[in-house]
């Protein structure tokens, strides 16, 4: 059951990855950025858990809603509307949704949220940026519902789509962001956003699974 | 009531400046610029949340031009926009002006009392002085 | 020797910021980016000896780029050029550019080591994402 | 004979005026700009007394040269490059002049000048500014010293015409510099650097007198 409680533990889980990858993220951004996506999402992801600690008793929606407005706050970069519009429409998607712990809640949650990511960035899926992660994990965690896999599984294979979405922004010319500024320069390095993405998309194999 | 003025950028002293510099077009008149520039910190950066704050700040009902500098200034101010209730949205123009130059030329025009579709398109204009000028 | 680039504005405050923007583009690499802002007392204004000055410390034999505000600025600027020696005074571009948003991307393309003609070209383009983004 | 102390006194004069008319020329650049052409002209101008102050004995050029520096660094806003090309072109044209003390030699002077203002600003006459009282006046001054009036009536021509000129922009739109920014609404308004260059033929009429 994907309850208020698993999602908070999403959240959590994504904080702590964060914090252990931060200096990698922010190495990566040094690369093909201004280095401080690490930084970035690590102050936004502590000010999200804290605001959820902060929080009494909430439902699905709104564990996601204080997640969104805490990012947008707090982030600063260009990850913060970005990932403050994945949850913001995620949590959208599952308000007065007649049972949001189930599944495929969960799959339209995260549909909602990258289509809020497409809606706001206005990348394409090749530009370099984190839809290159978050989209293949989307499509990924679909098809295994679909073909009626378990939540656990599902999300095992969304995050294994997620990692390889990553892997494949290495050798792509940026064409969103920062590192659009450096043209065929951006080559060569992994993007800081999609590994974050995949942060996100592995926080939610960990935590959610048993939840299905 | 005048056409209010929104600065956004990643600097919050880059956004007071250019504030004082479009103010010193403006002797002995009033117009409202509210500033919504760097991260929770201080830092460089940007906060929707801090930017919806400066647009409802600055609307006094004729509606509200913002100018962003680049990158994640322009996706926070969107992201403020939805932040925003509906009423007060549609009254919001995103204007893709230069910062500084359409600053200039926005207030101006804002503190003559000019709508809001002549200040947005007075921004727009910021660079043509300087294009006619040096023949760019 | 990458190209220089020179900052011309009416405020101090206003060229420091948008530099310190522009570099937080370049973490690690190195990109001579002067200033030249204010006037002799630090109030609003600009000073043509002073943009002289910048631009022969900017200048390492590939030219400078130089970008100004409004007004006074461009005015200023072609007074500094024909305070310098003919030989400076050709390998600089006065750009039409925005000037916060033509700055960095001006100074990502020459600290990449690209001609004074690409850096000019690049800082023309400074609107390009805002406009493409906004729809503007 | 329009020498070099003669320059000097020229220069001195329109220093002197402008001080005294400091506070009108703000005030008209209150009503149609930002409101600190007395206060930079001022600042300008008393920084070039004292700069020929402690120049040690100069030929004509070189008094006029250091003027338009002085102008050029001190001034801050548009009219410190516009007249500081005044004065630079003016001490160019005296450069190596067989005889830089003929009143013909002024009159070439001047009119280099304002060839030097129209080449920075790209201004037309009529477009409410400097232009629209020194055009005026150095076609005066060539008009009477090519009718054979003496110097003296000559610059007093000159200035009659200054002073008509700056009269004139009143009703005009500004189409160039800050006042171009506020479209119609710059008309009924005299433009402050009208003004100013009013002073400056004034200054010359009243310092050069007797000279020719
Ligand atoms: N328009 C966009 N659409 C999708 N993702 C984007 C966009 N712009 C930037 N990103 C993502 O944001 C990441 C950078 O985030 P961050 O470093 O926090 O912001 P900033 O670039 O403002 O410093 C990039 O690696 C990229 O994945
Ligand atoms: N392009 C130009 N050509 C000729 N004169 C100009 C031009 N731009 C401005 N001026 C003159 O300069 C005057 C304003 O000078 P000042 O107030 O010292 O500069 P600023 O406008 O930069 O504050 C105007 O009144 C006008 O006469
Ligand atoms: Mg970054
Ligand atoms: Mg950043
Ligand atoms: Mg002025
Ligand atoms: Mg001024």
């Amino acid at each position: 059951m994907v309850d208020a409680e698993a999602l908070t533990a999403w959240v959590r889980e994504f904080a702590r990855l964060v914090h252990e990858q931060r200096d990698e993220l922010t190495r990566l951004d040094s690369a093909i950025g201004d280095a401080d996506h690490g930084a970035n999402l690590d102050r936004g992801m502590t000010a999200a858990v804290a605001a959820l600690d902060a929080q009494s008793a909430a439902g699905p929606a709104a564990v996601l809603k204080t997640t969104a407005t805490t990012l947008i706050k707090t982030v600063g970069g260009a990850s913060g509307p970005l990932y403050g519009t994945f949850f913001l429409r995620a949590a959208g998607a599952l308000d007065g949704v007649p049972d949001p712990t189930d599944p495929a809640a969960l799959a339209r949650a995260v549909r909602a949220g990258l289509d809020g990511v497409v809606a706001r960035g206005k990348a394409e899926r090749g530009d370099k940026t984190m839809l290159d992660a978050l989209g293949p994990a989307c499509d990924a965690l679909d098809e295994a519902l679909a073909a009626g896999k378990p939540l656990d599984e599902a999300l095992g294979a969304a995050a294994q789509a997620a990692a390889d979405g990553r892997d494949a922004t290495e050798p792509l010319v940026a064409r969103k962001g920062r590192a659009s500024y450096l043209g065929e320069r951006s080559a060569g390095h992994v993007d800081p956003g999609a590994a974050s993405a995949t942060l996100l998309v592995q926080a939610a194999a960990t935590a959610l699974a048993g939840r299905g | 009531m005048p056409v209010g003025l929104v600065v956004v950028s990643h600097s919050r002293a880059l956004a007071d400046a250019a504030v004082e510099l479009a103010r010193g077009m403006l002797p002995g008149r009033e117009q409202v610029i509210e500033v919504a520039a760097g991260d929770v910190d201080g830092g460089l950066g940007t906060d929707a949340t801090a930017i919806a704050d400066a647009v409802t700040a600055a609307d006094s009902g004729d509606g509200v031009v913002v100018l962003m500098d680049l990158g994640s200034a322009v996706l926070s101010a969107e992201t403020a926009l939805e932040l925003l209730d509906d009423d007060v949205r549609e009254r919001v123009v995103l204007s893709p002006a230069p910062l500084v130059e359409g600053l200039v030329g926005a207030a101006v025009t804002a503190a003559a009392g000019a709508d809001r579709d002549r200040v947005a398109a007075e921004a727009l204009r910021g660079l043509a002085p300087k294009q006619a000028h040096l023949g760019g």
